[in-house]
């Protein structure tokens, strides 16, 4: 194919776009994307820039990310063609994909040469699904571990901590040692300690435990595949259940009702300093800095995701849990034109723009993000560092058809453990059988060839044994 | 004796007072946070009233500019405006129950006046209510969107689709309080006496005119409660609208359910001050017809 | 008023002319005019249930996950059914449900019967408490959920309230009411008696205010104690009004969803996840429409059940009522 | 013109004969009260009348029409219904004037119609009032005023004053009359009241389940019923009835009771019942008559009824003077009005030994 | 023992007052009527009596006792309401027992006193009917048995005849003396119907606006009113009423109509209403009396009514014998029977020149 002229990326794509309008003789074209509403305050000044230089006008639909995938899915059904892109998270294109609501990319990426360099491989891979590009990424979302570096750096705190574990407090090595951390943390209200009262009390650890989130945390406490070459569960393993009794040990040192919460319970609460570390997005990093009633503005102390101990040796993995992507709709009247726009929005100069955006919910993930000083500026050195660091160890969520069963099945029964009503042999069994059984409902042939696939470009860092 | 007649009357009221105490609290509690900044919403102890009380949340609801992003914070913000929402609840839930009042009070009046569909009719209409909406969810989408089109398209040649429609949603609305109407509506047509219709009619009244002229103005205060249930239910109907609409049609409570979900999390105060907007005149037309409630809900079962 | 059974006319006597009838009189008529409602309505069912109802039937028979093209779905029989009776979720649910619905709908009718009798009986204050007790009906299910969100919220206004007790028992003030598997259910029922308490409290006070008031005096007069009153007099006359309650109430609670999508999202775990939630997980969630569509036709079957018992139930109060001289 | 003819009508409803072949002839301007027991179908009859129902068989002519096939609109007639049926919704004027709005008489003529016939049933102050705010017998009169307002050739009247009491119902009679006498309309008038159909008729139709049982003046049917069932209909007390049967001699024979029949045709044996009005029964002096005992007295104020006990089953009611001296325990001997006395047939009941 | 006192009694509902202050002694045994017109405080009085309204000032003493405080079921009294107030949910048996069993009677003897006091209304083969089944004067029986089952000393009876039709409420009169007479209890009875108060009352109470008007044995409430309301709610039709005053000669003057007022004591130029019942208008021959023209004639059967247009504002009805031979259009004199002649003060309405 004939590659595009324009020496970036970006111009690459508005030149395309400009070339599709020309050859097609369209005017005032109006292109409806279906974007999460995390990103309704920073995205249109993405999309207004975009109509300046194309013409091309955006119409924005805000969703709250939950109901995307079911909206897709009813366009898949439904074939209105009302919306030419989608914004959503990477691993709803398997089923996506499948429904044939999305089209495969490649060809115009041929013409349009997209730059992915400098990706770290678990998200880069995870644009494609059975070797089809879908997906183009544009926020780092993978979870990191955040402290409070004032409680770290209290003398008294120190020695008293040093003289627990012989060695200063600081970022944890292993899971482990967060839980002794969050443990030795832990503050009951109105409790004295360290020359402080905590008239709210301490909680010792902070992580996101409600339903549809659990399964997103779960992969950096298991730290491998979660499924061997043939697709049979590697759960009911003393490796999983090791994993499932440390993601639920460590919640009696999180807020009680941890698990009816979401984002905008974590951090606020996090900000209001009643806590002393959580693993969340990076993200919170950003908030607690910026907001305006935040007690623990400059702070805060960002730590790569602890290792865990993945049957008998030490790994670390940061699940690439939130971050969203940009598709083109089938049933798009324009599905090219639309791809230039993602392809312009999602390059290394505009993305890094959107990243460094105030307002934005995008996180860093590219390499340049690093030189880029606006970006330094918005998310500070250490955090940056940091967080280019763990994003070496991102790893993608089950990029599989029926994705939502597998996580559903995994998170109901994290839930019972968390709960006291299964033990985490009882539950990583029945978790087995779960997958399993969507696993044959899916069809087993279909989804071996998928995850080999997936596991042999790369996308969970690990490979078969 | 004598004391536990003098003393009934203050238990009474003990316990009616208690339990309007639990009716007013959450309702109290919504207008107390829609005046509340995001810091005093989740606060221990609770802030039983906005220490620094706000409009900010009202504001953000109602502004009339696209995204009102001028107004948000931070970043996790997701406030919209109401309007366009209003505006798509209005229309359909007003039209559907409109729609669906007056269908049904025909057939009432039918069913009531000359035993139109067999004796048990009036109860046979309510299966139609057992029906969990999810039920009929996908099927109606894929009738809307694939059936109907296609069909449109063959006959016609011209798509015509009702997913995502005021059309659509409406007639499901309607469709799916009719049975209330109609069970409602008999109970009030009953007791209208044959007589007047017979008068009219010597009168040299046509049926129609009948109707219009001697029928309905007589069961008007039983419309207006029917008319003001089925509306409740439609203005607060959640799952058809969400699966059958958006993004070009969305009802109210489609987008309170933008403003959170279990998942996301919640933004208390705007969800607060959009509440108490639409709550109040709810309340307030309940208020106003509470006599003829009261009147209208015995589906004619006690009559002496 | 033309009739079948109309005599012939005597040709003593000049036939009345009349004048040529149009549509609209010919609406008029009444063989044609009762039937108009009835076609429109039953037209309205027809073409919005009754297909869609034929629909789901034949998807249910198909294997088809909406992650493939519908086009791929292949003709499965009865297969998606027997997925649907082995899945133990899906009796969880169904079995939540009827906990809710029972517990929540025992409440209500209790509940709403105290404050109905009590408001009937009351001189002074009747039109506010009235007012008052009917506000939670008039609140978008959608904003109670929320509204009970802050509520239940470990650091709100309830755990606040509950704090003194919690001191005194020694326990925990801050109940996780929904995130505790136990409280969770709890904290659904409540938000679905806080508001539907109001329709049963109507109810039972249209009730309580159509009975007659002399059978009462006639009671008092024999002798009888407010309590024998109750017992023996407005409770029996009340029955049919307790059915009906009964049964639109029922109706509704087997449907809850709302509050389990809004307030727990069916957690924590599945103890909240009612069986309409149960169901728009595996279309919406998890795209397994004909096993959804399955999953809706047996639910179906075994609401259809419940719905006949209940009409059958009204029916037969409605009999009773006639022959004794009421309705 | 609006001479009406009832030719073998009847109606039944599923198994129910309502009505069992009427046939009847009204008059022009003449005024017709049909009286019978309730269910007896008077309202049927008057219904199809109106066209509200449609005879299951037989004609209904109205003028020199048959008009089985019009509707109820379309007969001109005027009709007061038991509860009036009065628009509750509407005020007494347009109440009035819904007849003419029906048929789009222009307003100014409307206007003048209803203040013609309001003035007429003298409630012209009422006309902006509610039927809800007017008193009994003022809602009568705006429902006659309504009737009025169209001139309808025929009035049918369905126990029109059944609702009012004593007292106003004794005055609407009077006003009935009078609206009769000046309108000059034909009046077919139901009720069970028989006070009604005796005062207001000028042909009175008794009917008994389903069937015209005597039609004829209102003195006539009272003096000379046709049968039993029309004898013990009218008058209150009712007449007295003593069961017996013609003895050999030709007399009536009951126990306590002899009487010679004189010139009438006995047939010694057959069984029949004697009737006589309470204020036919003379109480005699000593000598004349049968002994009784007065068991009860009922004093109406001008007249009191004494209840005579013969040896009978039932007591013999006397009508007196209220200034007769009786007394509870006197024994008294009674007498009938020989002229006054009429008898039965004991199987049939129809008049027998005339 | 069942002696009735009511002193003072004042029953005010907001700013309605319903009942203004009566005070009444009733014998026991005795069969009391309260009558008046719709309105006037009847029912409020009995319930205030029962005990179902309380009330505002004023004492009600049954037996010995003042029972103000007691509740309705505590004060031995047994009532029939206007509507028969029957539970319809309950059989026949139930409805009879219900009194028994609130108060816990062994079921055998509930069994018994059931069937003894259905005995005695003869309803005994109703007993497994529900209420709706029984017919309007079986129904009126079935109450009359609720109530006297449980033997009360005083029954009060709202009118308990009203939703009969006239024939049965004819009987059911009968009925009710013959029960008063075989329990010897205490009855107090409200009516808007006068012929039931004067047949039945030992002592009529006729009520009017929240007072009490006249107390006294039915006849002497008739004949010798004690105001122009007393004299004109009893009597069907009404009592004549001739307005004017009297005379400087000490006459009685009225348009047309002159009348010596002889022995009483004549104020001259005072206004006064003369009243005399129809039935003592006497047609006379020429001569005597004043002339009138005959306007209508009202055939009741036994009895006929003659309105009378004299040249006054209304019409003075006659009631003559049914053979009377007048004719409509006649001109006949007309005269007073003196000594039933009553005069009223034009201004009070009370009773004057006695
Ligand atoms: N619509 C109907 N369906 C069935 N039966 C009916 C209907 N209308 C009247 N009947 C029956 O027909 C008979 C005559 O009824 P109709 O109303 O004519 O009596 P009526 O003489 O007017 O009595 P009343 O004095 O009580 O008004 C009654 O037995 C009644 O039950
Ligand atoms: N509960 C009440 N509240 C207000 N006013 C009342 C109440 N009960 C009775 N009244 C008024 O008190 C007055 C007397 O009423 P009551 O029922 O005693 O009359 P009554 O003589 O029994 O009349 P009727 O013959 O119509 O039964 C009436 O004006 C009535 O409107
Ligand atoms: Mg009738
Ligand atoms: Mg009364």
């Amino acid at each position: 194919a004939q590659v595009v002229p324009g020496a970036t990326v970006e111009e690459r794509a508005v030149n395309g776009a400009k070339a599709y309008l020309q050859k097609h003789n369209l005017k005032n074209v109006e292109q409806t994307i279906l974007l999460s509403s995390l990103y309704r305050n920073s995205f249109p000044d993405f999309s207004e820039r975009w109509e300046k230089l194309t013409g091309v006008t955006i119409k924005i639909v805000p969703l709250g990310y939950t109901d995307i995938p079911a909206k897709i899915m009813a366009e898949a059904v439904a074939k209105t063609g009302e919306f030419d892109m989608f914004n959503d998270f990477p691993y709803t294109a398997p089923d996506a994909a499948g429904a044939g609501v999305l089209i495969p990319l490649d060809p115009y990426a041929a013409r349009g040469k997209p730059d992915f360099s400098g990706v770290a491989p678990g998200l880069s891979h995870q644009q494609y699904y059975q070797g089809k590009l879908y997906t183009f990424v544009l926020d780092g979302d993978h979870l990191i571990l955040v402290l409070r570096q004032d409680l770290i750096d209290n003398p008294q705190v120190k020695a008293e901590y040093r003289a627990k574990f012989k060695k200063d407090p600081g970022c944890p090595a292993t899971m482990e040692e967060w839980e002794r951390q969050a443990e030795f943390f832990h503050t009951k209200p109105g409790q004295s300690r360290w020359g402080m009262t905590f008239d709210k009390g301490l909680y010792g650890a902070m992580g996101y435990r409600s339903v549809n989130f659990s399964y997103r945390h779960f992969p950096a406490y298991f730290g491998g595949l979660l499924f061997d070459k043939d697709m049979n569960p590697r759960i009911a393993t003393p490796q999983g259940v090791k994993a499932i009794k440390q993601f639920a040990s460590i919640v009696k040192y999180m807020p009680p009702d941890i698990q009816g919460w979401g984002t905008p319970q974590i951090y606020p609460f996090w900000a209001s300093g009643q806590a002393y570390s959580v693993m969340s997005f990076p993200s919170v990093v950003g908030f607690a800095n910026s907001n305006e009633k935040s007690v623990i503005k400059a702070k805060q102390l960002a730590c790569l995701v602890p290792q865990t101990d993945a049957g008998g040796k030490l790994v670390r993995r940061s699940p690439q849990a939130a971050g969203t992507g940009y598709m083109v709709s089938k049933y798009s009247k324009h599905p090219e034109l639309a791809y230039w726009f993602v392809q312009w929005l999602t390059g290394p100069t505009v993305g890094d723009e959107a990243i460094a955006h105030p307002k934005g919910f995008w996180d860093p993930f590219r390499e340049s993000n690093l030189k880029n000083a606006a970006i330094r500026q918005r998310f500070g050195e250490q955090f940056l560092a940091t967080t280019m660091e763990n994003s070496k160890y991102a790893t993608s969520l089950l990029m599989l058809e029926g994705n939502y069963e597998y996580f559903n099945v995994l998170d109901k029964h994290l839930a019972d453990v968390m709960n006291g009503n299964a033990t985490a042999e009882e539950a990583a069994k029945r978790i087995e059988a779960g997958w399993n059984k969507v696993t044959n409902d899916v069809g087993r042939a279909r989804q071996v060839q998928t995850w080999r696939q997936g596991v042999e470009s790369g996308i969970y860092l690990d490979k078969f044994e | 004796m004598t004391v536990r007649r003098r003393l009934a009357p203050w238990g009474r009221h003990a316990a009616l007072v208690a339990w309007a105490a639990l009716v007013l609290f959450p309702i109290f509690w919504m207008i107390s946070t829609s005046f509340k900044d995001a810091w005093e919403w989740v606060a221990w102890p609770p802030h039983w009233l906005p220490h620094e009380p706000t409009l900010h949340n009202y504001r953000q609801v109602f502004t009339f500019t696209e995204l009102g992003r001028e107004l948000s914070r931070s970043a996790t913000d997701q406030v919209f405006n109401i309007w366009p929402a209003l505006r798509d609840s209005v229309v359909i839930c007003s039209l559907a129950s409109l729609a669906s009042l007056l269908l049904g009070t025909f057939l009432a009046y039918a069913v009531s006046r000359f035993g139109v569909g067999g004796k048990n009719f009036r109860y046979a209409i309510l299966t139609i209510r057992m029906v969990p909406p999810i039920v009929i969810a996908i099927p109606i989408l894929m009738y809307y969107a694939i059936m109907i089109p296609h069909t449109t398209t063959v006959l016609f040649g011209a798509r015509l689709s009702l997913f995502d429609t005021y059309l659509g949603l409406g007639l499901l609305y309607t469709v799916t309080t009719l049975p209330f109407v109609i069970w409602m509506m008999l109970s009030f047509i009953d007791d209208v006496p044959y007589t007047l219709e017979h008068a009219a009619r010597l009168m040299g009244a046509g049926r129609v005119y009948t109707i219009r002229r001697v029928v309905l103005p007589l069961v008007a205060s039983g419309m207006v409660v029917t008319f003001l249930f089925i509306f409740i239910l439609n203005w607060s109907e959640f799952l058809l609208a969400l699966t059958l609409t958006h993004p070009n049609v969305t009802t109210l409570p489609v987008l309170l359910n933008k403003f959170q979900s279990a998942v996301e999390g919640r933004l208390y105060g705007p969800q607060a001050a959009i509440g108490t907007v639409i709550t109040v005149p709810v309340v307030v037309l309940g208020i106003l017809i509470q006599k003829h409630l009261v009147k209208g809900f015995s589906f004619g079962m006690i009559r002496q | 008023m033309a009739d079948a059974h109309a005599p012939t006319r005597t040709a003593a006597v000049p036939a009345p002319t009349r004048p040529p009838r149009r549509i609209a009189a010919w609406l008029a008529q009444e063989r044609v005019f009762r039937l108009v409602p009835f076609v429109l309505v039953e037209g309205l069912f027809l073409l919005l249930l009754a297909i869609p109802f034929g629909l789901t039937v034949y998807i249910s028979l198909l294997k088809w996950r909406a992650s493939r093209p519908f086009e791929q779905a292949h003709f499965e029989g009865l297969g998606n059914y027997a997925d649907v009776l082995a899945d133990a979720e899906f009796w969880w649910a169904l079995g939540r449900t009827f906990y809710f619905a029972a517990v929540a709908v025992s409440l209500e009718l209790l509940i709403g019967f105290v404050l109905a009798m009590l408001v009937a009986r009351t001189v002074r204050g009747t039109r506010v408490y009235t007012t008052v007790f009917l506000v939670p009906m008039m609140v978008v299910p959608v904003v109670v959920g929320y509204n009970f969100s802050m509520i239940y919220v470990d650091s709100g206004p309830l755990n606040q309230l509950v704090a003194p007790v919690a001191a005194l028992l020694g326990f925990d003030p801050r109940i996780r009411w929904l995130s505790h598997p136990i409280a969770a259910q709890w904290a659904i029922i409540l938000a679905d008696v806080w508001q539907w308490t109001s329709l049963t409290f109507l109810i039972f006070l249209s009730g309580f205010s159509a009975l007659p008031r002399p059978l009462v005096n006639a009671a008092r007069v024999m002798g009888a104690s407010p309590w024998q009153i109750f017992w023996r007099v407005q409770l029996p006359l009340l029955k049919p009004v307790i059915v009906i309650a009964v049964v639109v109430r029922s109706m509704e609670a087997l449907k809850i969803f709302d509050q389990s999508v809004l307030l727990t999202f069916g957690g924590p775990g599945n103890s909240t996840q009612t069986v309409a939630f149960y169901l728009w997980r595996q279309v919406w969630q998890f795209n397994k429409f004909s096993f959804g569509a399955a999953a809706s036709m047996l639910l179906l079957v075994i609401f259809a059940a419940l719905i006949y018992a209940g009409i059958y139930l009204l029916v037969r109060q409605r009999s009773v009522a006639l022959a004794e001289g009421r309705g | 013109m609006a001479r009406i003819v009832l030719r073998g009508l009847v109606k039944t409803f599923g198994r129910i004969t309502a009505v069992a072949g009427v046939d009847l002839e009204i008059g022009d301007g003449e005024f017709v009260v049909l009286v019978g027991p309730s269910g007896c179908g008077k309202t049927t009859t008057l219904n199809m009348l109106s066209g509200l129902d449609t005879p299951t068989s037989g004609e209904v002519v109205i003028g020199d029409r048959v008009v089985n096939e019009l509707e109820p609109g379309e007969r001109d007639l005027g009709m007061v219904f038991q509860d009036l049926a009065l628009f509750p919704h509407l005020t007494v004027f347009e109440n009035i004037a819904f007849g003419l709005r029906v048929k789009r008489v222009p307003d100014a003529a409307v206007r003048a119609r209803v203040r013609e016939a309001a003035e007429a049933m003298r409630i012209a102050p009422l006309l902006d009032k509610r039927p809800a705010q007017c008193s009994g017998g003022e809602a009568q009169r705006v429902a006659l005023a309504r009737t009025i307002v169209t001139k309808p050739a025929v009035f049918l009247m369905d126990e029109p004053l059944s609702s009012l009491d004593a007292k106003l119902r004794v005055e609407m009679r009077t006003e009935l009359k009078r609206l009769h006498r000046s309108l000059g309309a034909t009046f077919v008038y139901v009720t069970h009241d028989q006070a009604e159909a005796m005062t207001m008729a000028d042909r009175i139709v008794v009917m008994d389940r389903g069937r015209v049982q005597q039609v004829g003046p209102p003195l006539s049917v009272y003096s000379d019923p046709a049968n039993r069932f029309v004898a013990g209909f009218f008058g209150v007390p009712a007449m007295n009835f003593v069961d017996g049967e013609v003895g050999a001699g030709g007399q009536f024979q009951a126990p306590g009771i002899t009487l010679e029949l004189g010139a009438r045709a006995p047939v010694p044996g057959s069984r029949v019942a004697l009737g006589v009005r309470p204020e036919h029964v003379r109480l005699a002096g000593d000598g004349a008559g049968w002994p009784a005992a007065v068991s009860l007295l009922e004093p109406l104020g001008d007249e009191t009824l004494v209840f005579l006990d013969y040896g009978g089953p039932a007591s013999v009611v006397a009508k007196v003077d209220a200034e007769a001296k009786v007394a509870v325990g006197d024994r008294r001997r009674f007498t009938f009005r020989p002229d006054r006395v009429v008898f039965f047939d004991g199987a049939t009941g129809e008049r027998a030994l005339r």
